[in-house]
């Protein structure tokens, strides 16, 4: 039987490596690719708590979150394009048109 | 309930920023059209206003209440007298024929657009707010967008300008907030509520109302502007776009002089009245100084925000003085400002627009060549310079007969400055239209039928004013004079 | 009769509107236009004025402002001094614009010189009827204006934008002491009407009243170009001859005299102030008759000589001769404006100025030159004509105030009048001519025929004032003064008719007789006395140096001062040493923006580290978030 | 004696249990790794590959968790579409060339210090709660899952497909070359 509490720590690991990579990324993509770290650490949390307690909303949950991380990127990607094709890079760091 | 129009007036302009914003920006026509229509409709709504009024009555009409935030006792309350009627139709013309002026701003026309409806609401909100929390939440909404206008669509230094002007008005409004956050806390029951302050107005000690009559004054006078805060002005004026540069001196620097009225005034007349003869020197200093700094400029664009500076002198005197002649002449004087500094600033752009310089060294001569451009820019620079006949002569005169009986010396030295005045004005007229003719210019265009559209209102107010100066009277007088018999009936 | 004074500004003001507005499509009929209305204008004064004789005046009045609470009526006054300054208005008024179509028949601005002209006619014609100080005031800057425009008209010429700068400044520096006088009347009386004016002059407080006085006639001193703001007139022949005719010579200068004697209760109230206004009225009258001796410039001759004569008319005034001042009035319009249009009617015919140039000319344009003669005899006081009745008049009552230092040097100036008058005369008209190509014709009808009707009334107008009509001008227009018994009055007649004699006699020995040695010999042995003469007693240089330079300067200074960061500003930023560097850079910055930017790099400096915390980079912003989510966690989990 | 010990070896039971726990473990550690390698990778595309292996071995835990749906949209959904897009965008976007190019900016060590931190407190915090054995045949019936997604949970379902819908216009909007634009 796999141990809950490994699961969950996994979780936490996952979570913290999307984070650092959220944090360290220079390219917009990698930003988001972290943040489907994170969502995904979310995810599995869910889902181990749906298996603790043999509910199925942590897989519903879990369902919609997937939804709504596709809108997310999906957009994401296309702000990304948009502000390729102005800026002409994808370093978040480089884009600073709202900064003085 | 009555019809609420002034909440109409100042939100229609809003109601033209969604549907300026609902249009894709390349349809650059369609935006224009939709904000010219929103300022054309405030500024219809802004006649019947005036139609609608009445004249007998110097007390608020047409009010507005509503509670708004319960807890601190804060209100949506608009309301409109004879202070204020005058400002709030200035704003709804000035917008209107600045935004037909607009039509020319390159690049970015939608977001000009939004920007510049957000302007017009929240100065019309400054004008018509009756709450000092509304008040200052209005008088910082216009900060922004005045920023962004300044700051995206200027000359060359706009980014310098545009946070000099910043900075400066900001310092000044958190002063001010002090100010209205000390009158909640001393009043009682807690109120932001204008004419609740003003009833118990005597209530307050006069230590305490020289404190906030400061505080309120260093953010008026930055406004205005006061020497010595002026310095932002000159700066922004010749930096921001022509539309914007009619707004900043029409409307703006109104608002600082209204603050005077609307709160100052009424609200701390002990103080007002301490402080009467320091705002005399100011005032006599922004004539003669602004004057004489005016004179030695070269920037056309420059020179007009200097005779602001000179002009808006007047204002300060006749608030000083604290006679209704006085005060009845800076008010009047506000709005003549709005309406001959305005054309002044539209002239500057018409001709910049064509030669692409505003260096007064460079013209010359140019009366032969467009003569309808000659006869509007004279007939400007006359109203600016105080010609008898034309508007801005009336209320200069009310200021100073007003204000004679009260500082006599003060007066003379202002009178005094109408020479320095002429001097720079005719100047002007003689570096820009009259000498041989600068053969650069020799295929400049006549000013067009948009530009004439824009100047020509104008010019029929300063004129009617001017031959029939009475009129502006009978509709700000009773107000003045209910203004004049509280703030004396207090002192006594 | 009709009787509606009130039109008669009207219909100029029409006229202007009409040529402003549709000037190109007019063309050459503004002219009818601007004549057509100055013309009815005309007719009404005179039909007011037969109003006036049969007893019935006009009045209308409407609110025109409110003054601490009370409404302010303008409204018209009709009396005789007004009626009299309508009658010369708008009679020379219309007789100029008919010669103007001539004059200016090849200027391509036609139209908007006869819009001018009416405006200005507007200006004058409601100047005149005014009834309150507020309502004078106006008009009277609106004729400064007018003035303006006309004086450079022809603005592409840099002299001619110059002089009509110089003119409207200083006019105004007048008017600033005509508007504090009002503001003061205002404030002792609460009244701005003239109608007032005996019972304002009552006010017990003598010094202010006084001060009052003298502020109004400063007002007078800068629109009649009276010592020490003459200077602007001579330099105010830059404009059209016409305009100098009208303006500046036989109306608007007269203006001046008009408000001294329309406030003469106020004056005659204040003995001090009278004097001041006669001795600067005489002070003028002498400085400018010896310039008008050694200029050249036939125009700037008329110009000394009209200022001269309103120096005259303000002594007269001075001295208690209302009727005299303002009967001068009347007679100098007519014939100093013939004597422009025939200065004008010269210059047309041989193209200069300069009456070196000139010579002979009798011959070719006749008609020109008899008017002019005429002109020229009347203002020399020779009888019959006008203005021996006038100047007769004005040196009666100046001897009859004992005041025998003005007396002597009116005389004296009368002489001078005389013969710089004939020295022109003579130098212009005969003799051969001094340059080879002086094509000289006489100029077309439209111009000799107002020519004509002016030397008319040069002639005959002084008679009203005369005994021969016993004295009927001094009857009309009087302030009481009665008639000056105590003077030998006979004595002064002839003594003036003398004066007149021996100018004319020195000028025509000199000139015609070439009597040479003489001026030559004066010119060697008072050499000072011609250049200071032939200087205009260095007054130009005298303002230049003295108010125009340190205004000039004042203003650079000013906008240094605003511009440039003063010294405490440096110190008080210098005290930051770390950004001592940015301090050498800024040493240039604005002053009060110096403040500003001071205070700005305070902020700088006290969060020069906490300032790398808005980045403007999301990540940056995150990790704090970070920061103080692990933060609280950490707080949660130890606890 | 060594040969004693292999053979020992070899004939010990390894109890089934034991190699699908090995697995488990190897696979959360196989996943673990290449999520590291999704956000240290200098390759924009080679961390999308990884984040590829991340989302699988993710997928696997589900598996184990019983939720065979979820694994099954995991794979649909995230490899399937999500990677794609990512895989596509990185294509358009990034110039291969340029690998020199700093692909983590200057706050990395704060930020592995910060990250660190706050996985050590959630691994405390998780150790601290003392989960219990999960309850017995916890598995979700599918077809139950499907009765809830169009009974209980009809609103949110369908509000995400509108979201759904609403991005993929609002992507199609936002990467929509505009007439002018460069």
């Amino acid at each position: 039987m796999i141990s809950i509490t490994h699961v969950m720590l996994f979780s936490a690991l996952i979570f913290a490596i999307g984070l650092y990579g959220a944090l360290t990324r220079r390219n917009a993509i990698g930003i988001l690719m972290s943040i489907e770290l994170i969502l995904n650490a979310a995810n599995i949390n869910l889902v181990a708590m749906a298996r603790l307690w043999g509910d199925k909303s942590g897989i519903l949950f879990a369902v919609f979150v997937i939804g709504t991380a596709a809108a997310a990127t999906i957009v994401g990607l296309a702000i990304l394009i948009a502000v390729y094709r102005n800026a002409k890079t994808v370093y978040a760091d480089r884009i600073n048109l709202l900064r003085w | 309930m009555n019809f609420p129009i002034l909440s109409l007036i100042a939100f229609t302009p809003i109601a033209g920023i969604l549907a300026v914003l609902a249009v894709p920006k390349k349809n650059e026509k369609l935006i224009r059209v939709i904000a010219t229509a929103a300022t054309g409709i405030a500024l219809l709504l802004g006649i019947g206003l005036m139609l609608a009024y009445n004249y007998r009555d110097g007390a608020m009409q047409f009010v507005e209440k509503y509670t708004w935030i319960k807890t601190f006792n804060i209100s949506y309350h608009l309301g409109v007298d004879g202070l204020s009627l005058s400002m709030v139709f200035l704003t709804v013309l000035l917008c209107f024929l600045a935004c037909i002026a607009s039509y020319r701003i390159e690049g970015r026309q939608k977001e000009y657009f939004v920007l510049y409806l957000l302007l017009e609401t929240g100065m019309l909100g400054t004008f018509l707010a009756l709450d000092l929390f509304l008040f200052y939440v209005f008088w910082e909404v216009v900060l922004v967008p005045m920023y962004f206008l300044i700051g995206i669509w200027g000359g060359p230094r706009k980014e310098y300008a545009a946070i000099k002007f910043f900075l400066y008005t900001l310092a000044g409004s958190v002063f001010m907030l002090l100010g209205f956050i000390a009158l909640y806390f001393t009043s009682n029951p807690h109120t932001f509520d204008i004419l609740e302050l003003q009833k118990g107005s005597g209530g307050f000690a006069i230590g305490f109302q020289q404190i906030v009559f400061m505080a309120l004054f260093l953010g008026f006078a930055i406004k205005v502007p006061i020497f010595p805060f002026h310095t932002w002005l000159p700066d922004a004026h010749v930096e921001a776009p022509t539309p914007i540069s009619v707004l900043l001196a029409g409307v703006l620097l109104k608002m600082g002089g209204y603050g005077f009225f609307r709160i100052s005034y009424p609200i701390l007349p002990e103080a007002a009245k301490w402080f009467a003869l320091p705002l005399a020197i100011l005032g006599v200093v922004n004539i003669i100084y602004g004057a004489f700094v005016a004179m030695a400029q070269i920037d056309f664009k420059k020179l007009v925000a200097y005779s602001s500076v000179s002009h808006m002198g007047f204002v300060l005197l006749g608030l000083a003085s604290m006679t209704a002649t006085g005060m009845n002449g800076a008010l009047f004087q506000m709005f003549n400002h709005g309406t001959i500094t305005g054309g002044m600033f539209l002239l500057v752009g018409v001709l910049y627009d064509r030669t692409h310089t505003r260096d007064l060294k460079s013209f010359g001569g140019l009366g032969a060549q467009i003569p309808v451009y000659a006869g509007l820019l004279t007939v400007f620079t006359m109203g600016s310079l105080g010609l008898p006949g034309l508007s801005g002569f009336v209320s200069e005169f009310l200021s100073l007969l007003g204000t004679f009986p009260v500082f006599q010396v003060i007066t003379i030295i202002a009178v005094s400055g109408i020479v320095v005045t002429a001097a720079y004005h005719l100047m002007l007229l003689q570096r820009v239209l009259l000498g041989p003719l600068n053969v650069r210019w020799k295929d400049i265009t006549e000013i067009n039928r948009r530009e004439l559209v824009t100047l020509v209102p104008l010019m029929a107010i300063t004129l009617f004013l001017g031959l029939y100066p009475i009129s502006m009277l009978y509709l700000q007088g009773p107000s003045v004079a209910m203004l004049v018999e509280k703030v004396k009936g207090l002192l006594v | 009769m009709m009787n509606y004074p009130y039109l008669i500004p009207l219909f100029p003001l029409m006229a202007f509107a009409a040529n402003i507005l549709f000037g190109k499509k007019l063309g050459k009929k503004s002219a009818l236009v601007s004549i057509a209305a100055s013309t009815a204008s005309a007719a009404l004064s005179i039909s007011a004025f037969v109003n006036f004789l049969r007893g019935s005046v006009a009045s209308v009045s409407f609110a025109w402002l409110n003054v601490n609470g009370a409404p302010v009526m303008f409204g018209i006054l009709v009396d005789q001094l007004s009626l009299m300054m309508l009658l010369v208005v708008s009679v020379i008024g219309t007789l100029i614009q008919v010669y103007s179509t001539g004059y200016m028949s090849d200027d391509k601005r036609f139209s908007r010189f006869f819009a001018y002209m009416s405006l200005f006619m507007f200006s004058m014609l409601s100047l005149v009827l005014s009834n309150n100080f507020m309502m004078i005031y106006i008009f009277w800057e609106l004729v400064g204006v007018c003035s303006y425009f006309l004086i450079s008209f022809w603005f592409e010429k840099d002299s001619a934008a110059n002089a009509g700068k110089k003119a409207f400044i200083t006019t105004r520096i007048g008017d600033v002491g005509l508007f504090i006088g009002l503001a003061m009347i205002f404030w002792l009386s609460g009244s701005p009407y003239f109608s007032d004016l005996p019972a304002i002059a009552q006010n017990p407080d003598r010094v202010l009243l006084t001060a009052a006085a003298i502020l109004i006639f400063c007002g007078a001193v800068g629109k009649s170009a009276q010592f020490p703001l003459h200077v602007w007139l001579p330099d105010a022949m830059e404009g059209p001859t016409p305009v100098s005719a009208l303006i500046h010579a036989a109306t608007m200068v007269a203006a001046g005299v008009y408000l001294v004697a329309r406030c003469y209760p106020l004056f005659a109230a204040c003995p001090a102030a009278l004097v001041v206004v006669a001795y600067i009225g005489i002070v003028t009258a002498f400085m400018a008759g010896t310039i008008a001796l050694v200029v050249n410039d036939i125009k700037r001759i008329l110009a000394y000589s009209t200022i001269s004569q309103l120096g005259y008319m303000i002594a007269a005034l001075g001295c208690g001769g209302y009727t005299a001042g303002t009967f001068h009035l009347m007679t100098h319009a007519f014939f100093k404006a013939l004597l422009f249009l025939g200065a004008g009617s010269v210059i047309h015919g041989v193209h200069t100025q300069d009456i070196r140039q000139m010579g002979g000319i009798f011959s070719k344009m006749k008609i020109t030159a008899a008017t002019f003669i005429i002109a020229s005899l009347a203002i020399a006081g020779v009888p019959p004509l006008a203005g021996f009745w006038s100047k007769d008049e004005i040196l009666v009552s100046m001897f009859a105030s004992g005041n025998y230092v003005i007396f002597g040097l009116a005389y004296l100036t009368s002489i001078f009048t005389a013969f710089y008058m004939f020295r022109l005369c003579f130098i212009v008209f005969f003799g051969r001519p001094r340059k080879a190509d002086l094509h000289a014709h006489e100029s077309p009808a439209v111009m000799t025929v107002p020519l004509m009707v002016l030397a008319f009334f040069s002639i005959f107008i002084g008679l009203v004032g005369s005994p021969l009509m016993h004295n009927w001008f001094g009857h009309f227009v009087t302030f009481g003064e009665g008639h000056h018994g105590g003077a030998p009055a006979g004595l002064i007649m002839g003594a003036s008719v003398a004066a007149g004699v021996i100018g004319i006699a020195i000028a025509f020995a000199l000139y015609i007789l070439k009597w040479q040695l003489v001026p030559q010999a004066v010119r060697i042995r008072f050499t000072w006395l011609h250049t200071l003469l032939i200087n205009k007693y260095y007054m130009d240089e005298i303002y230049l140096s003295a108010i125009i330079r340190p205004i000039a300067l004042l203003s650079k200074y000013s906008f240094r001062f605003d511009k440039n960061l003063i010294d405490g500003v440096v110190n008080w930023t210098g005290l930051f040493s770390l950004f001592l560097s940015e301090v050498k850079n800024s040493f240039d910055k604005h002053v009060v923006d110096g403040l500003v930017n001071g205070a700005a790099k305070l902020v700088d400096l006290c969060s020069g580290h906490a300032r790398r915390l808005q980045t403007g980079l999301i990540q940056n912003y995150m990790l704090f978030i970070i920061a103080g989510l692990v933060i609280i966690l950490f707080v949660n989990l130890i606890r | 004696m060594i040969a004693n010990l292999v053979k020992q070896i070899l004939d010990l039971k390894i109890p089934e249990w034991f190699i699908s726990l090995s697995v488990f473990y190897f696979i959360l550690a196989a996943t673990a790794i290449a999520a590291l390698m999704v956000v240290t990778l200098k390759n924009v595309f080679h961390s999308a590959v990884a984040l590829a292996v991340t989302l699988i071995g993710v997928a696997a835990v589900y598996l184990y968790l019983n939720s065979e749906f979820l694994a099954i949209m995991q794979i649909l959904l995230y490899v399937g579409a999500i990677l794609t897009l990512i895989i596509f965008a990185v294509m358009l976007t990034a110039k291969l060339s340029d690998r020199n190019i700093m692909q983590a900016n200057e706050q990395k060590l704060a930020s592995f210090l910060l990250t660190g931190a706050l996985f050590a407190i959630l691994a405390i915090a998780i150790v601290k709660m003392k989960i219990g054995e999960p309850a017995a045949g916890g598995t979700v019936a599918l077809n139950e899952l499907g009765r809830s997604f169009f009974t209980d949970y009809v609103l949110p379902f369908e509000f995400i497909s509108l979201v759904l819908l609403a991005a993929l216009i609002g992507a199609v909007a936002l990467a929509f070359r505009e007439k002018g634009d460069e």
